[in-house]
């Protein structure tokens, strides 16, 4: 009871939960589920630009996209850190992930066809992810809000490189032009529902603003993401795939297409472009990687041993 | 000068291959750390690839890109043991060793060359190589010592690689009329036989008894690999000529 | 006319991609035998595709090879179930198990469509796919009762493969726009999965549990291997346009 | 004593030996090591090939492709059946090409770096295979001539495609042209280094002839070949390497340039550009299949044993 109080007066005064800190079940697995449900986005998220590494048409972009590849590991690491410290070892996490129990970002579960989506996913999947993620900055979880900082510094980054690339491709040959406009095209619908459904069909929104862990509704940040790719669009040259997109002044929000939602459902639900494939991977590297990772402890066992001895 | 081209390409080719192979570990790793590991030595190998290929291409009046994605197979000057597959992580661990304890020894000696640009370039570059050494070294000793199964993988991937060595040391034309510029190749091979024959015996392994391939990749005579590697890389470059990226 | 040209492509892209992945085992087959018979698969396959790209080029003013080797990627009409990587020979066996299935309930019917080339086509195609299935339905049961380890590789392939199914049974405009020529894909599913679920029950294999893949390679909407497949396939060709060979 | 009698009766009248017949132990030894050889160079022959099937610039050209690397496969079926009957099982065979222990021809272990490559080995490698064989289906020992006269004839298809190949190519594009010319510079010196050492270094040949094995000499069989590709380089428009060659009429002989026979020694050693390749494939295959066989012979073991029952 005790307890519980000095956790709602942290919570109260929009202070920050350490791990030491005790919390109540439900914070911590809400919390956990999310962590580690943007590590493993930020994992399953590294196939579609690997895709493109080894083609990429320019040795310069070549090293930009292997650096945000990087970058993206290393925000896996980071997270999987997180989760653990809210008790659930890395090793659960990737099996949730593997087996399929646990979900990862939709958007990802669409396939990379063309250089072009590099720089779409740079701009319209980052900048959602950002948008979604600098309110997480001051989340009330500590380790979860810090390595959100440190994580949007480098999405920001990313998502200028990925505006870049549109740009030059907008400014470029007629071929290029199309190529950005067809990747705009796809993944504009996709970036916008990764905000989540619409705040009347969100029920566990309510409970993680009271947390302090979201600060903004679905909505809320949607419309800010739609307010600004809006803007952006015009400077890239390009089009965004929605006729109705208009700011309607008396409301004072942007109205845009109705989203397709039953598709939204069914890719979570595993019924995406390339689900099967993105998973299937990430089962391949661990499978094909148990023989390295078998060797690596056998080896710390013998040094450990011998060091004793 | 066109001859310290040419020797800037023969570094360049060899760090843009290996590159482009390394870079498809990412994502692929036995654990996300190494795709990180792997992906790091990756992206300073390329930086390599473009400090010197931008630096041939000044004197060719070319960009790094216009060498790296619009050269013929037979224009590369590649070595056959870069352009070998990835194979199991074994395959690329030793593959990494025997080229980072060489372009280690290499760039040691370039920073010390006549050319100033290429002595820089290794300057820079032989501090990352130290620790693309040292990673594969790490885990040369650990699959070697680790379990029955990593120890005969790796006896494997030592037979599959060893024919390329030799190439690694052939003293061609280009290092011979550049003395005080280019490295001979030949002269990094006692330390390399010293350094590499060290870390197998730490990592309870042999240097195996195979032939040695002629392989004659700096003459433009390639590995069957090199052309598939190239239709790759180079697919999305060339559907669209003089475009801006 | 038109559409019968553009459904004839998509009979054409199919088999020329499965042709393609097929090839790639001659020389890597687990025993002669299978190079042989993997080989003769392709080479039918290879055939049926010709057949179909010629007949489509007619009326499009072009021949098989500027149809195969000239097209983009968003220009192929393949579904992505013959895009499917290899893998194991458990991968493929399982591939072509459905694809052979699939294609022989498709030519029976196509060989009395009212476009007599393609009826004259199919027809001919329908009798080496008998083998095809036959060959593929033999190992299907091999595998799936041959050892713990076999009958393990085959529910993976299995799992792997199956989210590709749902979209060779789509009804897509150019079937509809074609009652007397096409056959409707949507009308082959019933028999499909009737012969299908006998084959795996023989072989003592079950019918997964996954999701379906949102795949629409007809509209050219392409798993991401095919940019692969078609970098390797058209790398020669392009760096010689005009050429004869 | 009777038995050696009525073998060199065989021969002496040059019947056929068959594998009911006795036959000294050398003979069969030696029919075994070439047959097997010969059976080998058929499978790592395919390799070569095999490298252009997914690239090659035409679908006519591919669909030939294909059908040449299956012959080749069957030859070798046929091949290790004749070896067979001399009474070593396949198994054992094969065992003998993975561990390096048999030998194939060594002009396998030059890459095929372009798709001339497949022209050059059609119209030179199988050319120099054609003229060492025809004389082979006349060998005593029954199977492996008639072997030979199967294979002869697809052969000598082969042989015609590849000039085809080339010739297309000559008369192509300059591009093509040069390619072409390439791949002969490459193929020729190793296909005259086919036939195996000059007569005075090769102290087999004798006895081989003897038991009606071998019909010419290498020097001989050479001489045709080189005779054969010197006409045939004409209606090509292409050239061969050898700026030496011409007919010496009075030696009624062809003068070719010396061959590089320690190049010869050093790829049958197994130093030549591919040979570790070549072979890790063939090993690869086999690893790779190991679990496709033991299902195959498990299910068979059941089937046998549920038809006892």
């Amino acid at each position: 009871e005790q307890a519980q109080a000095r956790f709602d007066a942290l919570i109260d005064k929009d202070s920050r939960v350490e791990p030491r800190d005790w919390m109540p079940a439900p914070y911590r697995k809400t919390l956990t589920r999310q962590v580690s449900q943007h590590a493993h986005s930020e994992i399953i998220g590294m196939q579609p630009e690997a895709n493109w590494i080894t083609r990429a048409p320019s040795l310069k972009r070549k090293s930009i996209l292997m650096a945000k590849v990087q970058d993206e590991a290393g925000h896996g690491l980071y997270l999987y850190s997180a989760a653990e410290t809210l008790g659930t070892p890395r090793d659960e996490l990737n099996e949730q992930l593997l087996t399929g129990r646990a979900k990862y970002s939709s958007i990802f579960n669409y396939p990379a066809r063309s250089w072009a989506d590099m720089g779409a996913i740079g701009w319209l999947v980052d900048g959602a992810a950002i948008a979604n993620q600098v309110p997480l900055c001051r989340a009330s979880y500590g380790p979860y809000g810090r390595a959100m900082v440190r994580i949007c510094k480098e999405e920001s980054f990313h998502q200028r490189q990925g505006f870049e690339i549109l740009l030059s491709l907008s400014r470029g040959t007629e071929a290029q032009k199309k190529m950005a406009q067809d990747a705009v095209n796809r993944f504009y619908e996709p970036s916008l529902m990764m905000f989540g459904p619409p705040d009347d069909q969100s029920p566990n929104s309510k409970q993680s603003m009271a947390w302090n862990i979201k600060r903004f509704s679905n909505d809320e940040l949607r419309q800010r993401f739609v307010g600004m790719i809006a803007e952006q669009v015009k400077v890239l040259g390009l089009t965004l795939p929605d006729p109705e997109l208009r700011f309607d002044e008396e409301k004072k929000q942007w109205i845009h297409k109705d989203l397709n939602w039953d598709e939204f459902m069914a890719v979570i639900k595993g019924n995406g472009p390339v689900n099967a494939q993105r998973l299937e991977r990430r089962r391949e590297a661990h499978r094909e990687g148990a023989w390295v990772r078998e060797a690596a402890a056998a080896y710390a066992a013998k040094q450990a041993q011998s060091e004793v001895a | 000068s066109d001859e310290v081209a040419a020797y800037a390409l023969t570094l360049g080719d060899d760090s843009l291959i290996l590159a482009q192979r390394l870079s498809h570990w990412i994502s692929r790793g036995p654990e996300l750390e190494e795709d990180i590991a792997l992906g790091n030595i990756a992206l300073d190998v390329l930086g390599h690839a473009r400090s010197f290929l931008t630096y041939a291409g000044l004197a060719m009046g070319k960009t790094e890109d216009d060498l790296a994605y619009w050269r013929e197979e037979e224009e590369f000057t590649s070595l056959w043991m870069v352009e070998q597959p990835n194979g199991h992580f074994g395959v690329t661990i030793v593959r990494q060793l025997i080229l980072s304890i060489y372009q280690h020894l290499l760039y040691s000696k370039l920073a010390e060359s006549a050319d100033e640009t290429l002595a820089a370039i290794a300057a820079k570059a032989v501090k990352e190589v130290d620790y693309h050494r040292d990673h594969s070294i790490m885990w040369t000793i650990r699959l070697g010592l680790g379990t029955e199964e990593s120890a005969e993988k790796m006896r494997h991937a030592l037979e599959i690689l060893w024919p390329y060595v030799d190439e690694m040391f052939l003293d061609e034309e280009i290092h011979r009329t550049l003395p005080e510029v280019a490295v001979l190749p030949s002269s990094l091979r006692e330390d390399w036989d010293k350094e590499i024959s060290a870390v197998l015996a730490d990592a309870g392994l042999e240097i195996p008894a195979t032939g040695q391939a002629m392989a004659h990749g700096r003459r433009g005579e390639h590995s069957e690999h090199l052309g598939y590697i190239l239709a790759e890389m180079q697919v999305l470059a060339r559907k669209h000529p003089g475009a801006t990226w």
